[in-house]
């Protein structure tokens, strides 16, 4: 019955890992490592549920204020680039390489 | 009074002392070089005086001090005859290197490139007079281990800063040459102590410590290839030449007249004390390597046109007889094997340091550039001609004694392996006149050549640099029996603890190598 | 009956943790309140107090004696090797300060795009900001954190709170803002995605285990044992997250990029501290979570390890900017690090891996520092000069510099009679004794390889001459001369007598992880 | 019967007989370390330490006579060498005495000849250093009680040959020749240092004592090889066949180092050796022994034809000294009586050969060291002494009746004759040969008409070079019947060699054979004077048969030698320095370079596109977990 759940917060995870790797906005980016959290979120309570103990949906709440507090730096990050670079592309920040 | 450790510690601090001088004061570095180096040398002469040579003892002058606990590692030290004489080697040629680089720092001579500071190069020199007593003196294998990597720093710098054209090439080659060789040896170290689980890294100790023939094997290649890059053995030598060439002539004579010798001594003093049964399953291997060496080496110094490069190869030629000498197992032949690591450093040194003085003048190391030395600077030729000589062994000369020693202990082995590689060995007496005589006569003989034409003979410092390894080369050569005193205990020391004695003639035993049947 | 008892917080061993942080939370404030000529001056001593402090408080922590049992309701670990660790981060996160107190490092206006007037103004106003003191002290916090979080969720807050400020100290390199910024996005992008692996695998394993608590997952898996495909991938996942951050190969690819791009300071923090605090969760998660699970495990460890050190050996050959280069060699070091972290088995097997790991951990981090330090005085027009061939016939120039460069590759390479010998020599020895002799030889191996490219720099310094409009030395502020000559005589103390710092590893490692 | 037991003996001049060795040792020293300081008074003090060394020789001779018979064989100890393995001492008896007179003696008459000899060469000091150093080796050589203190001799005397050979040194051919002649003679040493080291493994000692008297029964094959090897080290040193290419061009030293060494003293080594070690390994009629024998045989016919067509006077006498060694070392393959024979012949020769060989110089430093026969003519007035001198050398060496020469060459062909037909014959062939390449020396040179160069005005030799070729010439006459006539030394080489079983054989002086030598050689004189006496000589020489150029070039034994070993030697070499840079240089250096390849290569895989990274990370995840769960479930 929860499996089901797995299975999305499975599916979740790969849309979100798929997507860092084929979009080249950083924003777009960073917003599918923020799926990818959220689905690891969906796992915790629906493990939490399996257990029948609280830990899961407790972890849940930690996993949001951080991911918030990444958004906050990496927006940071992001914007400061992209004044720099007049683009928010990945992959026109590649001086650093071999 | 603790000889060793003070031994260690004088060129330590005399480095310290010269590198400490004031900028420009490069005279006053050259001299406090040198006095450090000679009383470096007087304490060695006063501690060989009092070697006890029929003492039970495996080692005099034995000082051991904690120094890693939790490794198991002392920083022991103590002699044997065959350790004593490596140090006083040590210790006689760094007074006279120190005197002949004289101005190989200041960059005067022609093929010198614009050099740098003086006193490093010197501090350098006496930090690898510590390093070299230490790995002869060190009683633990760690620290063994330890001087035997450190050293090769020193003269990395003093290849790579002071050396000719190629120098940088030459001393990387050098370098990573023996740090591989190195390494795999640390790992043998490590798996040597774990395996013992003796929890100490100190030699005696670790006698028979290891005796499973498999583990032993592993251990013995472990060591064995580092000391046989580092010797350089056939076909590990190809470091030798470059590094060699490129050295000014002081390293050089370093290099090749003691830093190689401890591969050699590693070999005797530790490949074969610790791993006795891969020693003996390995022998065929080595002496063959050992074979190839003496001839192979033989033959390429015939076709070299570089001064230096033939030298080195002529080296090559020579530590095949020593490690032919250490794996024959025979008293005469480990005897005359741990002489040949002596006389070699004399009779090469003087070698490379006439070469030196001849390329300091005419500013080529090329054979081809020279001709007619001998009419121009007969002195310079006449001791050029003594050292080559003592290089191809002549009856008289020391190196003669060590050759004869180590041909015929392996001769007297008497099985097919050992007398056929004895007597193709002996052929190398044919080849070592060649490349000695062919090489004398294109430098030396012959009309005068214009570029020679103003050479100057050598002065007072340079025979004072010479004379000393004359007389030693002459010295030794009719009379070797001091140092021999000296070795044969240690040598015996190293037979029985390998479990291995000399078999006496037999009458016609000598029939094994026509039938070639051995027995 | 069942009201809630309040948790029991051991205040006196996680004292030092609170320090840094509160540390960290006076220098935010100070940027908050005080005037802005005054925070530098503010900042700088805060910040010293704090780290210089939190050291004294680990001293005292140890005089009292190792606890024995998780602090705060078993979610924090302050036992032996935490301890350490904790000593170790706090000496190189001083050091590494040290460093940092140096304007010239650091953009003048992070906001300020380059090549505009408002940057020129920002910098004619000699502007700066004190921000990255609090940040760095942040992120040094979450290193302690992390090196001693007992449970999954509190190394997950960890890992973010080490890796937040860091990234955002990536960017604030005052020239080459572009490499700088890129260094900082690529970072912040990849570690951001690596750390959501970690949260899944996470997630998996507690899936499992149904708890986060390393030791509680360890009984889940005495009770099971390795079969579970929840477990394997989630353990794997746990894996990439942390490896990731130590650098191991195929997770690698971030470390050059942002070595180079980040200001060197920045660069030796995490390169010394970083490494470290990722070490200590690296052994927490696979001896104590995992440790039932060492037969699954210890093969693909072994890929990993062999894959890091050549790579990071071989890689290194070629590179042509130094900070790149220390790049590539630091994760060769990884590799060196993990072959002790496969050398588990018995206690005391594993008492001497750790002490291995732990004594190599603060031989290469001391070293790393002073590298880097050296690495921020050869400067030219353009900022520091990275390019390998401007460091041609440095030796002539300023020979002492040069010389101590050379003893620091010199103890990269392992050459004995530097610290960084007895570190490796303590690893593999560890290692062989863990029965791990073919990770031992491919070891040296590559650390010979490795040695070709140390070698090769000291060639350029010393035996080529020195390029005509060569990089000008610049005069180090007393806290980098600081920082070199500290870094340089633990590197000479440590390759001449190691004993006192092995004891103290070894004390440490007695006690192992508590669980 | 056996010769007699080596006995420890001290004290007495006998004990003190080192200073023989030591004293030239000691000039030659002082000549090389003084430098041009000694050079006033440097060629005084080579002579006196020379002719002090023949005093010392002849007191010890004179107290060792004084000994009975049996006890004539004394060892004197001196000091360990190499411990355990060789202690030097000194072997006084009536062969190594002998010699010791021999060496010493025509030794201290050529040093005062250089004296004239090398009066205008302004390395004469060095000559003389030289001279002494030589001197001192040899008679380590013969003195030493020893193999290994023998072989060191052996090689001594090596050097001094090859410093004298180059003494002229700015001369490329005489560098050449000098090299030449060490590395040949090394190629002997090799082969002696193998016998040594068997001798070692099969008696456990390398003294004479422990050797001859040994109480161990050593197979025959061990003897023979043993014997074989030796006899390839006299082959060297005593220019036999095969080894005999480097004396010819040795003549490119000073003639007095002609006549010393490469005539009387050095090149006898071979048959000293033999004759040392014949007892034990070239008992009559061993395998050993047969090989000295055609060894022997070979040679003398080989120089005997070398001679008879070199123009080159002194070339022609060092085919002559092959020829005559090559009588010694057939005489000495042939027991007791053979070695007798053998050794006299050896004296007698160096007595006639140092004669001819001084007189040849004596000729030179009249013509201004003209060498070519076709340019001399008629110097019999010119050069009066030097002629009469020379001619007793001729008759000597010929076989003259009652001249040295005839007694003890004549006694070598009688013994082998009575061993072994075939060989016996073959020496009168070569007596007759002698005859006629002797004959036309002398007549190129002192008879026919004047061939001289236009600046050549001969003069008599100063009378320091003179005296000396008269005191040879005397011991040219009456040597040899001195020593052979009743058997005289024989006997008193018995003790040393042994003597024959059935006392010493009679001398008498009509045999078949002894008839038939004097009858070839007055042929061989006959038509050398047909053919160089009656008619002029061309000054330049005439193309002649292929047998003359055969002649003409050594038997071709240069060419054999280039083509069978220089030649791939020097192959040899180029291709192992070629291997030695490509091959295991090449390996090593192509390992370095392709790990650098494989680098630049890899660090391309470094895009510096984030994505990329991440795609890495995400395939490295599913790797690892994937790993894992490969693991987890085997």
């Amino acid at each position: 019955m929860t499996t089901h759940y797995l299975v999305l917060s499975a599916l979740l995870f790969a849309i979100g890992a798929v997507g860092v790797l084929v979009r080249r906005n950083a924003i777009v980016i960073f917003m599918c490592v923020e799926l990818m959290l959220n689905a690891c979120n969906l796992a915790f309570v629906t493990f939490a549920r399996q257990h029948g103990n609280l830990d899961g949906q407790l972890i849940a709440f930690f996993v949001m204020v951080v991911a918030a507090a990444e958004v906050v730096v990496g927006l940071a990050i992001i914007v400061t680039i992209f004044r720099t670079r007049r683009s928010a592309s990945v992959d026109d920040a590649n001086l650093l390489k071999y | 009074m603790p000889w060793l450790p003070i031994l260690i510690a004088a060129p330590v601090l005399g480095a310290v002392g010269v590198a400490a001088l004031p900028k420009g004061s490069d005279k006053a570095a050259k001299q406090l070089a040198l006095a450090v180096s000679l009383v470096v040398l007087a304490l060695t002469l006063a501690m060989a005086f009092q070697f006890p040579l029929e003492s039970g003892k495996r080692f005099a002058f034995e000082q051991t001090y904690s120094w890693i606990p939790s490794f198991g590692v002392h920083f022991g030290v103590g002699v044997d005859g065959i350790a004593l004489v490596m140090i006083a080697l040590s210790a006689v040629l760094v007074p006279i290197v120190i005197l002949a680089s004289w101005h190989d720092a200041d960059g005067t001579g022609a093929e010198n490139p614009p050099k740098r500071s003086v006193k490093t190069y010197f501090s350098l020199l006496l930090v690898l007079e510590a390093m070299m007593i230490g790995v002869f003196a060190a009683t633990d294998v760690f620290l063994f281990y330890v001087f035997f990597e450190a050293m090769l720093i020193p003269m990395y710098f003093m290849i790579g800063s002071y050396g000719g054209a190629q120098r940088s090439y030459a001393a990387v080659k050098f370098l990573l040459y023996s740090l591989f060789g190195g390494l795999l040896m640390l790992v043998a170290v490590i798996a040597l102590y774990v395996t013992a689980g003796k929890n100490t890294f100190m030699f005696p100790e670790l006698i028979g410590a290891v005796t499973d023939p498999g583990v032993q094997k592993w251990l013995f290649l472990g060591f064995f290839i580092a000391f046989a890059i580092k010797a350089p053995l056939w076909p590990f030598h190809t470091w030798l030449p470059d590094a060699a060439a490129q050295a000014p002539a002081g390293a050089a004579v370093l290099l090749v007249g003691v830093l190689d010798k401890v591969g050699t001594y590693g070999m005797l003093r530790l490949c074969l004390e610790l791993f006795p049964q891969a020693a003996k399953d390995f022998t065929p291997l080595v002496i063959i390597l050992s074979v190839i060496g003496i001839v192979y080496g033989a033959i390429v110094a015939i076709g070299q046109t570089d001064m230096k490069r033939l030298i080195a190869y002529t080296s090559i030629s020579h530590f095949g007889f020593i490690a032919m000498g250490v794996f024959a197992m025979t008293s005469n032949a480990q005897a005359g094997a741990t002489l040949y690591m002596v006389n070699h450093g004399f009779s090469t040194g003087a070698l490379f340091l006439i070469a030196g003085f001849l390329i300091y003048r005419r500013g080529s190391a090329r054979i081809d550039d020279y001709g007619g030395v001998q009419k121009i600077a007969p002195v310079l030729a006449g001791a050029f001609l003594v050292s080559g000589l003592s290089g191809l062994a002549l009856p008289g000369l020391s190196s003669f004694v060590s050759e004869f020693m180590v041909l015929i202990g392996t001769y007297q082995r008497d099985e097919v392996l050992f007398v056929t590689s004895a007597i193709i060995g002996t052929s190398g007496v044919i080849l070592a006149a060649i490349y000695i005589l062919w090489m004398y006569k294109r430098v030396a003989n012959g009309p005068t050549a214009e570029s020679v034409s103003g050479m100057k003979d050598l002065n007072v410092r340079e025979k004072l640099v010479i004379a000393p390894l004359l007389v030693l080369i002459i010295g030794l050569g009719f009379y070797p029996k001091p140092v021999l005193d000296v070795i044969n205990p240690a040598v015996q020391h190293t037979l029985t603890s390998v479990g291995v004695q000399d078999q006496p003639p037999v009458a016609g035993v000598g029939q094994a190598d026509e039938k070639g049947a051995g027995n | 009956m069942n009201g809630i008892q309040p948790p029991t917080i051991e205040y006196g061993q996680l004292s030092p943790l609170l320090l840094v942080f509160g540390a960290a939370i006076v220098g935010v404030l100070i940027e908050a309140l005080a005037p802005r000529y005054l925070r530098k001056s503010l900042q700088m001593p805060v910040t010293l107090l704090g780290l210089v402090g939190a050291f004294a408080l680990v001293l005292t922590v140890v005089m009292q004696g190792v606890p024995t049992k998780a602090a705060a309701e078993g979610a924090i670990a302050v036992d032996g090797p935490a301890l350490f660790i904790w000593g170790v981060i706090l000496v190189l996160a001083v050091i590494s300060v040290l460093l940092i107190n140096d304007d010239n490092e650091f953009v003048a206006s992070a906001a300020a795009v380059p090549g505009t007037p408002e940057e020129e103004d920002a910098i004619a106003a000699g502007g700066a900001h004190t921000e990255i003191y609090p940040l760095a002290l942040f992120a040094i916090g979450g290193m302690m954190l992390f090196a001693s979080a007992n449970d999954l969720l509190i190394m997950f807050v960890a890992l973010e709170v080490m890796s937040l400020p860091l990234y955002l100290l990536c960017g604030l390199a005052r020239r080459r803002r572009l490499l700088s910024q890129e260094a900082s996005v690529k970072y912040f992008l990849l570690g951001a995605f690596s750390s959501a692996f970690f949260l899944y695998g996470m997630a998996l394993v507690y899936g499992f285990a149904g708890t986060v608590s390393l030791a509680g997952i360890s009984d889940a898996l005495g009770a099971v044992g390795g079969q579970n495909t929840l477990l394997l991938i989630g353990a794997g996942m746990l894996g990439v997250g942390l490896l990731f951050k130590i650098g191991a190969a195929p997770f690698q690819a971030w470390k050059p990029d942002v070595y180079q791009g980040a200001p060197t300071p920045i660069t030796a923090l995490m390169a010394s501290g970083t490494l470290v605090a990722a070490f200590g969760a690296v052994l927490r998660v696979f001896w104590v979570a995992l440790g039932n699970l060492d037969w699954d495990w210890r093969p693909v460890m072994w890929g990993v390890a062999i894959l890091t050190m050549v790579a990071g050996a071989v890689l290194a050959i070629t590179q042509t900017d130094i900070k790149r280069m220390l790049a590539y060699s630091s994760i060769a070091h990884a590799g060196f690090l993990l072959t002790g972290v496969i050398a588990t088995g018995a206690e005391a097997q594993n008492a001497l891996s750790l002490k291995g790991i732990l004594f190599y951990l603060v031989a290469y981090g001391i070293t790393t520092v002073g590298a880097f330090a050296v690495v921020t005085m050869v400067r030219d027009a353009g900022g520091e000069a990275g390019h390998l061939s401007r460091w041609a016939g440095l030796g002539k120039r300023s020979p002492a510099l040069a010389g101590v460069f050379a003893f620091f590759l010199l103890a990269f390479a392992g050459i004995p009679l530097t610290s960084g010998f007895f570190g490796k020599y303590a690893v593999f020895a560890a290692a062989v004794a863990g029965g791990a002799v073919p990770l031992v030889i491919v070891g040296v191996v590559s650390s010979a390889v490795a040695a070709f490219f140390y070698v090769r720099v000291i060639v350029l310094m010393f035996f080529s001459e020195p390029a005509p409009d060569g990089p000008t030395i610049a005069v180090p502020s007393v806290g980098t001369a600081g920082v070199v000559a500290i870094a340089a005589a633990a590197t000479v103390v440590l390759g001449i007598y190691p004993e006192p710092v092995l004891r103290l590893a070894e004390d440490a490692a007695s006690t192992l992880f508590i669980r | 019967m056996e010769p007699a037991k080596i006995v420890e003996h001290a004290g007495g001049v006998i004990g003190a007989s080192w200073l023989m060795i030591a004293l030239p040792l000691l000039g030659a020293a002082i000549l090389l370390l003084g430098g041009r300081r000694t050079d006033r008074w440097g060629h005084l003090l080579g002579v006196a330490m020379s002719l002090a060394s023949f005093v010392v020789a002849v007191v010890t001779f004179f107290e060792l006579i004084g000994l009975p018979g049996g006890e004539r064989r004394r060892a004197v100890g001196l000091f360990e060498f190499i411990p355990g393995l060789v202690d030097m001492g000194l072997l006084i008896d009536p062969l190594s005495i002998s010699f010791a007179l021999l060496i010493t003696g025509v030794g201290s008459l050529i040093h005062i000849y250089s004296i004239g000899y090398m009066s205008h060469d302004p390395g004469r000091r060095r000559f003389f250093s030289y001279l002494n150093l030589f001197v001192a080796a040899m008679l380590l050589l013969v003195l030493s009680h020893n193999y290994v203190g023998l072989y060191i001799g052996w090689e001594g005397v090596g050097l001094a040959s090859y410093l004298l050979i180059g003494f002229w040194q700015y001369k490329p051919s005489a560098a050449t020749a000098a090299q030449k002649a060490f590395i040949v003679n090394r190629v002997g040493d090799f082969g002696l240092a193998i016998g040594i080291f068997t001798i070692w493994t099969t008696f456990g000692s390398v003294t004479f004592q422990g050797v001859f008297e040994s109480t161990l029964k050593p197979e025959q094959g061990v003897l023979t090889a043993i014997g074989l090897l030796l006899l390839l080290g006299a082959c060297g040193k005593s220019a036999q066949v095969p080894l005999q290419s480097w004396l010819l061009d040795a003549m490119e030293g000073p003639t007095p180092v002609s006549a010393l060494i490469h005539a009387a003293t050095m090149v006898t080594a071979g048959v000293y050796l033999v004759v040392r070690s014949g007892a034990v390994f070239f008992p009559e009629g061993s395998t050993a022994a047969l090989f000295a024998a055609i060894v022997g045989t070979v040679t003398l016919l080989a120089g005997a034809i070398i001679g008879m067509a070199k123009d080159d006077i002194k070339k022609g006498l060092a085919g002559s000294t092959m020829s005559q060694i090559g009588y010694m070392m057939l005489g000495a393959a042939f027991g007791p009586v053979g070695y007798a024979f053998a050794i006299g012949h050896l004296i007698t020769h160096g007595f006639f050969k140092a004669n001819l060989f001084l007189g040849a110089g004596s000729v030179m430093h009249a013509m201004n060291d003209e060498v070519n026969m076709r340019r001399y003519g008629a110097l019999r007035k010119a050069l009066p002494v030097t002629f009469y001198t020379f001619l007793i050398g001729y008759l000597a060496i010929i076989g003259f009746p009652l001249l040295s020469g005839y007694f003890t060459k004549d006694g070598i062909i009688e013994t082998v004759i009575h061993h072994n037909e075939v060989l016996g014959w073959l020496a009168v062939l070569g007596a007759g040969l002698t005859g006629f390449y002797m004959s036309r020396m002398v007549f190129m040179t002192f008879f026919g008409e004047k061939r001289w160069a236009d600046d050549a005005h001969p003069h008599e030799s100063p009378a320091v070079m003179t005296i000396p070729l008269v005191l040879l010439s005397i011991g040219s006459i009456f040597l040899g019947g001195y020593l052979v006539l009743g058997g005289r030394f024989m006997t008193f080489l018995g003790p040393a060699v042994g003597m024959p079983e059935g006392g010493v054989p009679a001398f008498h002086p009509f045999t078949v054979p002894g008839l038939a030598t004097l009858a070839l050689v007055a042929v061989g004189a006959a038509i050398a004077w047909l053919r160089y006496g009656r008619v002029p000589v061309p000054v330049t020489a005439p193309r002649g048969s292929f047998l003359t150029t055969f002649a003409r070039r050594d038997l071709y034994g240069d060419a054999l030698n280039e083509s069978l070993f220089m030649r791939p030697g020097q192959w040899l070499t180029r291709i192992a320095v070629f291997f030695d840079n490509r091959g295991v240089d090449g390996l090593v250096n192509g390992l370095a370079a392709g790990i650098g390849g494989t680098s630049g290569r890899l660090r391309r895989v470094q895009t510096g596109f984030a994505r990329s990274y991440a795609l890495s990370i995400l395939f490295g995840a599913a790797v690892v977990a994937g790993a894992l769960l490969l693991v987890g479930n085997l």
